[in-house]
C-alpha cells in the first residue's frame, strides 16, 4: 500500500514537474481569437446580437459567453465561417434575428431639423451635419444598422434597400432542373 | 529490425487501431473536418502515442512490476494526461490556431480510447522497450494515415448531394465503415 | 517563312458557321430616327454626359467625357437633338437599365470638322490623349480604354500581337474587315507600334479565314508578319493567341504588358485608324448579323443604333426565331430587350432557332470523366471547382484558381452531363467579389467605429480635466476670497450661475457636431447642394408666410 | 437563368457508361463460350436488383425517375459487379451485392457521381467478407466440368439451390485459389502449373482453361476504349505496371512461392480492373499525376494482397483502399494552372 502511495506520488510529482516548467516556458499572453472573430462579423455595429458592437461581441464568442448565430447582418453564411473558425456545428441564426436586405439610412431633407442627435448615435460617423443644419448621410459608409432611426425626433430618416444596378448586379445561381421543388 | 518493419506494417495496415481495432473514434470522426485540421491532430496524436507508449512501458517494467500491477491502467492514465497536458501547452505556444481548431479534442487525446488502449496492449503482447515504441509509432501513424485520408473524404463529402438524413456525420460514418471493409484486404498480410 | 507555333492544351473545335454571314460585303445601314448612347461602354468609370436636355449634337461630338483615369469619351453618332437622358437598356446580361443619352436625329448627318492627326510628329502622350478623347476602346469585347493599353509604362513592350484570330463561332466581323480594309487596318497598326515603341508586329489569323490571310498579306509591309494559326476555339483569347504565338505564358493575375506583350483586336486597329488619321471619333463599328434572318451579313452600324433595327436591317428573324444572343454563342449572352444599342462592346447579333440553338437538354450529375479539364484551355480542373461551388463552398472554389478561368464556355460544350459549367464560376465569382466588397467595407465601417469609438473616449478624458482643472480654479478662488467676501448668500449665487455656465457650455459642446471638417468633396458640395434647396425651400414659405 | 455557351457537344453521359458497356462484350461473350451460360444469369439477375433498387431509392428521395435510370451507370455497376462474381451462386448473393453497390456504396452519397468508393467494388467486398464460400464455387471450364449446364440448369441452380446436380460436378476453384492453396501444401510449382486450367493449354476449342482468353478480351475491350479516348492511358497502364513489376520482383525473388508476372496479369480481375473497373472516373483519381499514382499503387496491392493476404484475388480491395486515397492525392496533385510558375504558386499559398 505505501509502496503504491509512494509510486504514485512519485509520477504525479514528476509530471507536475514537467507541466510546471512547461507552463512557463510556453506561456501565452493574449488571444489572437477576437481578432479573427471580428474580422468575421460585419461591422455593421447595429447591436443587433445584444452587445454594443461587433468587437464585444466577438470578445463574447471568444469567451464562449455567446453564440455563434446571434448577428442577422452576417447571416447563415457569417454563421457558418464562424462555426468553421471555432470548430463547431454550424446553426440556423438565433429566434427573431432575419436577416434584412442591405439597405442604407436615407435622411427626409426637407423634415430634418439639424438636432445632430442621428450623428451621435451612428456609430461609423456616416452622418454629416451641423447643428441646425440639414444632415446627410454618407451612402457608401452608411453600415444600415438603423441605430439611427430611434434617436430622430422627427423620424425624418428610412432606410432604403440597396438596388441592384449594372455595376453591382450578380449572376445568380445556375438552375437545377433536376431538383424537385420539395 | 524486420521483425520490427514488419510490426510497424502490421499495425499501420493490417492491425489499424482505428479501422480494425475500432478504437479512436471520437477524434476520427471529430477532427477530419478539414484536411489541414486533420494532418496536425495526426501530428499531436503520434507525438503523444509515441512518447506513452515508451513512459508507459518503463513505468510498468521498473516501477509498477509485477505486484503493483493492478496500478496500470491508473498510472497510465496519468501519464497520458501528462504528456497531454504538455501537448496542449506547446501547441498553444507555437499555433493558436491550431490550438482553437482543435478545440476540446486536444485535451481529449487523454480521453481516446486508442491512447490508452496501445500501452495496455503493448503489455498484454509482452513488447519489449524498442518494440513498444515502435507499436506505439505504428498505431499512431495508422491513426493518422487514416484520419488524414478520411478528412480528404471528407471535405468532398460536405458537397455531396446526399440525401438529407445522411448528410453530415451519418455518411461520414458510412464511410468509415466502408473504409473498414477495404481494410479487410489486409487480412492475413501479416498475423 | 513559317513561325514556330506553340499549342495551348485543351480547346474545342465547334461548327464555325462562319459562311452564314462572310460572303456578303459590309453593308452601310441608313439613318435612323432615334439613337441610344450609353454612358458605360467600356471597363472602368463610365463617361459624364457633356450635354443636357434639349441640346443640338453634331455627328461625333463628344456627349460624355472620361471620367478618372480608366475611362473614356463617347460621342454622338449622327447630328440631331438630345431628346433624354435617363436610364435605358443596355446589351448586359442583367438585362438592367443604364444611363444612357438618347439622340433625336436631324436627318442632316452634319458632322464635326474633323481634324486629321500628324501623329507620326506628335508626342506620344498628346498622341494617347487624343486617342482618349476619341473613345478607343478595345473592340474584341473587353472594351479597354486603348490609351491606356497604349502607354507601354514602365514596361518595355516589345511584340505587338494584333488578334485576327476570330475563333468564336459565328462571328466574321473581323473576317470582312480584314479582306476589304486591310490597308486601313494596317495605317491603324501603324500608329499603335508608333505609341508603343516595339520592333516586332505579330498578326495572328486563324487559318478557316484564307481570304483574310491573303488580304492582310498583301496589305502588310515587310517589318510586320501575318500568320496563320490553327483554328481551335479558344485560340483568339488574348492569352491563348499570345502563347500561340510567342509561346510566352501570360502571369496568372497579370496582363501581357508584363512580359513586355500587347494584343490588340483587328477592329481596334481599323478604328483607330479613322480616329486618328481622319479624326473621326469611334462613332461606328463592324456587327455581324447571323443565324436565323433573311440576310445574314456584316454591318457598319452606329454605336447607338436599337438592336431590333440593326436586325430589322438584316431582312429580320425568319419564323421560328427563339430569341438573339448578343456576341458569341460561346462566350455572348441572351438579349433581354431589342431595345438595346449597339456599344463598342457588340460584335455580333445571332438569332437562334431551336434548330441551331437546340435547348440544353437537363443537367445530370458530374461523373468526373474529365473532359472539362482536357478542354479547359487554362489547364484548370473545371469539374473540382463546379464541385465547390455548386456547394457555395466558394473558399475551396477559390483554391482551385477559379480566378485563372477565362469563362471560354469549353468546359460546358464538352460535359457530357450537361452541366452549364461557366453559370456556376460565374456564380461563384461574383459571389466572391461580393463578399470581398463586403469585407472591405466592413474593415472601413471597423476603422470608423474605432475611431469614433477612440474621439468619444479622448473627449471625455478633456472634458474631465477641463472640470477637474476648473474646480481647482474655484476651489483656490474659494480659498482666497474667503476671508475677503463676507456675504455667503452672494458667494452661492455666484456658484449656482457657474454651475448653470458650465452645463450650457457643455451641451452646447456636445450638439457641436465634430465630423464636418475634411469632408471629401462630393459630400461637401452635397451638402451645400441640399443647404441650398433648403434655404430656397424655407424662404419660399417665409415670404408665403409675409404674404398672408 | 442559363447563360452561355449555347451550343454544346454531342457526348452524354449515358452514351459513355452504354460505350463502357459495350467495350465488355468481348470479355462476356469468351466467359460464355469457356465457362458456360451461367454468366447471362447473373448479368441479368443483377442488371435486374440494380435498377430495382436504383428505382427505390429514386422514389424515396423524390427524384425524376427517367434520367436517372437512363443513364445506364447502375447497369455498368451491375455488369461489372456479375463479371467479378462466381457465375452459379444463389441469387440472393447477387441481391445482397448489388444492395451493397446501388444502394449503400452510390445512392447513400447521393446517387451517380456522389459516391467516393466504386459501387461495384463495394459489393463485392462486401460479399467476400460475408460469404466467402459461395464466393470460392465458380464455375469450371466446361470442358473441365462433369456435367455441362444447359441455360435452363443454370437458372435452376440459381434460384432453387443446387437441385439435382451436385455443384461439385460443376465448380471448381480458380486459378488464383489452386495456386494459393497448392503452394501452401508444398505443391511443386511444375506440378501445379501442369494443371489443365493453368497456361494455354486450355485453347479455345478445348474449352479448358479460358481465363487467359477471357481476360485478353477485356484488353481487346479496353483498348477500344482507349481508341475512342472515354478513357486515358495513365490508370491502365500504370495498375497493369503495378501488378506486373510488384509480382515480378516477388517471382525474381522466390518463382516457388510466387507466380510468374503473366500469369498476374492475365488470372482474376486485373484485366477486367485495369481497363473498367479501376478507370470508374467518379472514384478514382482525377488529374494525370494523380492517376498514375493511384493506379501504381492499386496494382501494387493487388500483387501484395495476392500473395500475402488471405484472399485469393486483391483487385476489389486494392481498388477500394486506393479509392479512399483519391482525394488526398488529387489535393496534392494539381497540375499547373496556366500563366501560372511554380514558384509563384508557392508564394500564393
Amino acid at each position: 500500500m505505501i509502496t503504491a502511495i509512494f509510486v504514485m506520488a512519485a509520477i504525479g510529482l514528476l509530471l507536475g514537474g514537467i507541466l510546471g516548467w512547461a507552463s512557463i516556458k510556453f506561456r501565452v499572453e493574449d488571444d489572437p481569437l477576437v481578432e479573427k472573430i471580428d474580422a468575421i462579423l460585419p461591422q455593421t455595429q447595429c447591436g443587433q446580437c445584444g452587445f454594443p458592437g461587433c468587437k464585444p461581441y466577438a470578445e463574447a464568442i471568444a469567451k464562449g459567453e455567446a453564440d455563434i448565430n446571434q448577428c442577422p447582418p452576417g447571416g447563415a453564411e457569417g454563421v457558418k465561417r464562424l462555426a468553421e473558425l471555432l470548430g463547431v456545428e454550424a446553426k440556423p441564426l438565433g429566434e427573431g434575428l432575419e436577416p434584412k436586405p442591405k439597405s442604407v439610412a436615407v435622411i427626409d431633407e426637407n423634415t430634418c431639423i439639424g438636432c445632430t442627435l442621428c450623428i451621435q448615435a451612428c456609430p461609423v460617423d456616416a452622418i454629416v451635419g451641423a447643428a441646425k443644419q440639414m444632415h446627410v448621410i454618407v451612402a457608401s459608409q452608411c453600415t444600415g444598422c438603423e441605430l439611427c432611426l430611434p434617436p430622430c425626433p422627427v423620424d425624418c430618416i428610412s432606410m432604403q434597400v440597396i438596388k441592384e444596378d449594372v455595376l453591382t448586379w450578380k449572376w445568380r445561381y445556375p438552375i437545377h432542373m433536376m431538383k424537385r421543388a420539395a | 529490425m524486420e521483425n520490427y518493419l514488419l510490426l510497424l506494417i502490421g499495425t499501420v495496415f493490417v492491425n489499424n487501431i482505428v479501422l480494425s481495432k475500432i478504437l479512436g473514434l471520437c477524434p476520427f470522426m471529430g477532427v477530419s473536418r478539414k484536411l489541414e485540421t486533420a494532418i496536425s491532430m495526426g501530428a499531436a496524436t503520434t507525438f503523444v502515442l509515441t512518447l506513452a507508449s515508451g513512459a508507459s512501458y518503463l513505468i510498468d517494467t521498473y516501477l509498477l512490476g509485477q505486484e503493483l500491477s493492478y496500478l496500470r491502467t491508473l498510472s497510465f492514465i496519468v501519464v497520458i494526461a501528462g504528456i497531454v497536458g504538455f501537448t496542449e501547452m506547446f501547441i498553444k505556444k507555437t499555433s493558436p490556431v491550431l490550438f482553437r481548431v482543435l478545440g476540446i479534442y486536444l485535451p481529449l487525446i487523454t480521453t481516446n480510447c486508442a491512447v490508452l488502449g496501445i500501452p495496455l496492449l503493448n503489455v498484454r503482447e509482452q513488447h519489449n522497450f524498442i518494440e513498444s515504441l515502435f507499436y506505439g509509432l505504428g498505431g499512431a501513424l495508422g491513426f493518422s494515415l487514416v484520419l488524414v485520408l478520411f478528412a480528404a473524404m471528407r471535405e468532398r463529402l460536405e458537397a455531396a448531394d446526399a440525401p438529407t438524413p445522411f448528410k453530415g456525420v451519418s455518411i461520414a460514418m458510412i464511410t468509415a465503415g466502408l473504409m473498414s471493409l477495404a481494410f479487410m484486404g489486409f487480412a492475413g498480410l501479416i498475423r | 517563312m513559317s513561325r514556330k507555333l506553340f499549342t495551348f492544351n485543351g480547346g474545342v473545335h465547334p461548327d464555325g458557321h462562319k459562311a452564314v454571314s462572310n460572303a456578303t460585303p459590309i453593308r452601310a445601314m441608313s439613318l435612323l430616327p432615334h439613337y441610344v448612347v450609353p454612358m458605360r461602354q467600356h471597363i472602368g468609370a463610365p463617361a459624364r454626359p457633356m450635354v443636357s436636355i434639349g441640346d443640338q449634337v453634331l455627328r461625333g461630338q463628344m456627349i460624355g467625357a472620361a471620367e478618372g483615369y480608366v475611362s473614356t469619351a463617347v460621342h454622338a453618332p449622327t447630328s440631331g437633338r438630345v431628346v433624354a437622358i435617363d436610364a435605358r437598356a443596355v446589351p448586359h446580361p442583367s438585362g438592367l437599365f443604364d444611363l444612357a443619352v438618347v439622340i433625336e436625329a436631324d436627318g442632316e448627318d452634319q458632322a464635326l470638322e474633323f481634324q486629321p492627326l500628324d501623329w507620326r510628329n506628335l508626342d506620344p502622350s498628346a498622341l494617347r490623349n487624343r486617342i482618349r478623347d476619341m473613345g478607343l476602346a478595345g473592340l474584341g469585347g473587353a472594351v479597354f480604354p486603348s490609351f491606356i493599353k497604349l502607354n507601354p509604362g514602365a514596361q518595355k513592350i516589345h511584340t505587338l500581337i494584333l488578334n485576327g484570330a476570330e475563333c468564336e463561332p459565328w462571328i466574321t466581323c473581323d473576317d470582312r474587315l480584314m479582306r476589304e480594309r486591310a490597308a486601313e487596318i494596317v495605317r491603324g497598326i501603324e500608329v499603335m507600334r508608333h505609341a508603343l515603341g516595339c520592333r516586332t508586329t505579330l498578326i495572328g489569323i486563324e487559318d478557316n479565314k484564307p481570304e483574310a490571310l491573303a488580304a492582310m498579306r498583301a496589305a502588310v509591309p515587310a517589318d510586320m508578319e501575318v500568320v496563320s494559326v490553327p483554328t481551335l476555339y479558344p485560340g483568339g483569347g488574348g492569352k491563348q493567341l499570345t502563347y500561340t504565338l510567342t509561346g510566352v505564358e501570360t502571369p496568372t493575375g497579370g496582363r501581357s504588358t508584363d512580359v513586355g506583350i500587347q494584343v490588340f483586336n483587328m477592329g481596334t486597329a481599323y478604328s483607330l485608324y479613322r480616329s486618328v488619321e481622319l479624326g473621326e471619333p469611334l462613332i461606328s463599328r463592324v456587327v455581324t448579323v447571323t443565324g436565323h434572318v433573311a440576310q445574314a451579313g456584316n454591318f457598319d452600324v452606329r454605336i447607338g443604333t436599337p438592336l431590333k433595327d440593326l436586325l430589322a436591317a438584316a431582312g429580320g428573324a425568319l419564323p421560328g426565331a427563339s430569341g438573339e444572343i448578343v456576341g458569341g454563342p460561346m462566350m455572348g449572352f441572351d438579349l433581354m430587350d431589342s431595345a438595346a444599342p449597339v456599344t463598342k462592346a457588340v460584335n455580333c447579333l445571332i438569332v437562334k432557332n431551336p434548330k441551331l440553338f437546340p435547348t440544353k437538354p437537363i443537367e445530370l450529375s458530374c461523373i468526373r470523366c474529365g473532359e472539362c479539364a482536357r478542354a479547359c484551355p487554362a489547364d484548370l480542373q473545371p469539374f473540382e471547382m463546379y464541385w465547390y461551388s455548386r456547394a457555395k463552398d466558394f473558399g475551396r472554389a477559390q483554391s482551385y484558381n477559379l480566378f485563372d478561368c477565362i469563362e471560354c464556355g469549353c468546359c460546358s460544350f464538352v460535359c457530357p452531363s450537361h452541366i452549364p459549367l461557366v453559370d456556376y464560376f460565374r456564380f461563384a465569382k461574383a459571389e466572391i467579389w461580393e463578399r470581398e466588397r463586403e469585407k472591405y467595407s466592413a474593415d472601413q465601417a471597423r476603422i470608423r467605429h474605432e475611431f469614433k469609438t477612440f474621439r468619444l473616449e479622448r473627449e471625455k478624458q478633456e472634458k474631465a480635466d477641463k472640470f477637474a482643472k476648473a474646480a481647482e480654479k474655484s476651489r483656490e478662488a474659494a480659498a482666497s476670497g474667503a476671508d475677503v467676501v463676507a456675504d455667503p448668500d452672494a458667494e452661492k449665487k455666484k456658484a449656482i450661475l457657474q454651475a448653470a455656465l458650465e452645463r450650457a457650455k457643455k451641451a452646447k459642446e456636445a450638439v457641436t457636431p465634430k465630423n464636418t471638417d475634411n469632408l471629401p468633396p462630393m459630400v461637401q458640395k452635397e451638402i451645400d447642394e441640399i443647404e441650398a434647396r433648403r434655404s430656397k425651400v424655407e424662404g419660399n414659405t417665409e415670404s408665403q408666410a409675409r404674404h398672408e | 437563368m442559363i447563360g452561355s455557351p449555347y451550343i454544346f457537344g454531342r457526348n452524354s453521359t449515358s452514351l459513355v457508361m452504354l460505350k463502357v458497356m459495350l467495350a465488355l462484350i468481348p470479355g462476356i461473350a469468351a466467359h460464355a463460350w469457356f465457362f458456360g451460360p451461367g454468366i447471362w444469369v447473373s448479368l441479368l439477375l443483377c442488371s435486374a436488383f440494380a435498377l430495382g433498387f436504383e428505382t427505390l431509392i429514386l422514389l424515396l428521395r423524390g427524384l425524376p425517375l427517367k434520367p436517372f435510370l437512363s443513364d445506364n451507370s447502375a447497369l455498368l455497376t451491375a455488369w461489372l459487379l456479375a463479371l467479378s462474381l462466381p457465375t452459379l451462386a444463389p441469387w440472393w448473393l447477387y441481391a445482397v451485392g448489388m444492395l451493397f453497390a446501388i444502394v449503400v456504396a452510390k445512392q447513400l452519397y447521393g446517387g451517380i457521381g456522389q459516391n467516393l468508393f466504386n459501387p461495384a467494388m463495394v459489393g463485392y467486398a462486401a460479399l467476400i467478407v460475408s460469404f466467402p464460400v459461395y464466393m470460392t464455387q465458380w464455375p469450371a471450364p466446361i470442358a473441365l466440368a462433369d456435367h455441362a449446364l444447359t441455360i435452363v440448369d443454370a437458372f435452376d441452380v440459381v434460384f432453387a439451390g443446387q437441385g439435382a446436380i451436385s455443384p461439385d460436378a460443376y465448380t471448381s476453384a480458380t486459378v488464383l485459389d489452386t495456386w494459393k492453396t497448392q503452394v501452401r501444401l508444398g505443391t511443386p510449382v511444375e506440378t501445379i502449373l501442369a494443371q489443365p486450367m493453368f497456361g494455354w493449354a486450355g485453347g479455345l476449342a478445348g474449352r479448358l482453361g479460358g481465363q487467359e482468353i477471357v481476360a485478353l478480351m477485356y484488353f481487346v475491350g479496353g483498348l477500344a476504349l482507349l481508341s475512342i479516348r472515354l478513357i486515358t492511358w495513365h490508370i491502365p497502364l500504370a495498375f497493369l505496371i503495378g501488378v506486373a513489376a510488384t509480382a515480378g520482383v516477388l517471382h525474381l525473388i522466390d518463382p516457388t512461392q510466387h507466380a510468374s508476372p503473366l500469369l498476374h496479369l492475365l488470372s482474376g480481375g486485373v484485366m477486367l480492373g485495369a481497363f473498367f473497373i479501376a478507370t470508374d472516373p467518379v472514384s478514382a483519381a482525377s488529374t494525370p499525376r494523380g492517376k498514375l499514382i493511384y493506379a501504381v499503387m492499386a496494382g501494387f496491392l493487388v500483387a501484395i494482397i495476392r500473395a500475402f493476404g488471405s484472399y485469393p484475388d486483391g483487385v476489389a480491395f486494392a481498388v477500394l483502399l486506393m479509392n479512399m486515397c483519391v482525394p488526398f492525392i488529387d489535393h496534392f496533385t494539381q497540375p499547373r494552372v496556366f500563366g501560372h510558375t511554380r514558384t509563384a504558386a508557392k508564394d500564393a499559398k
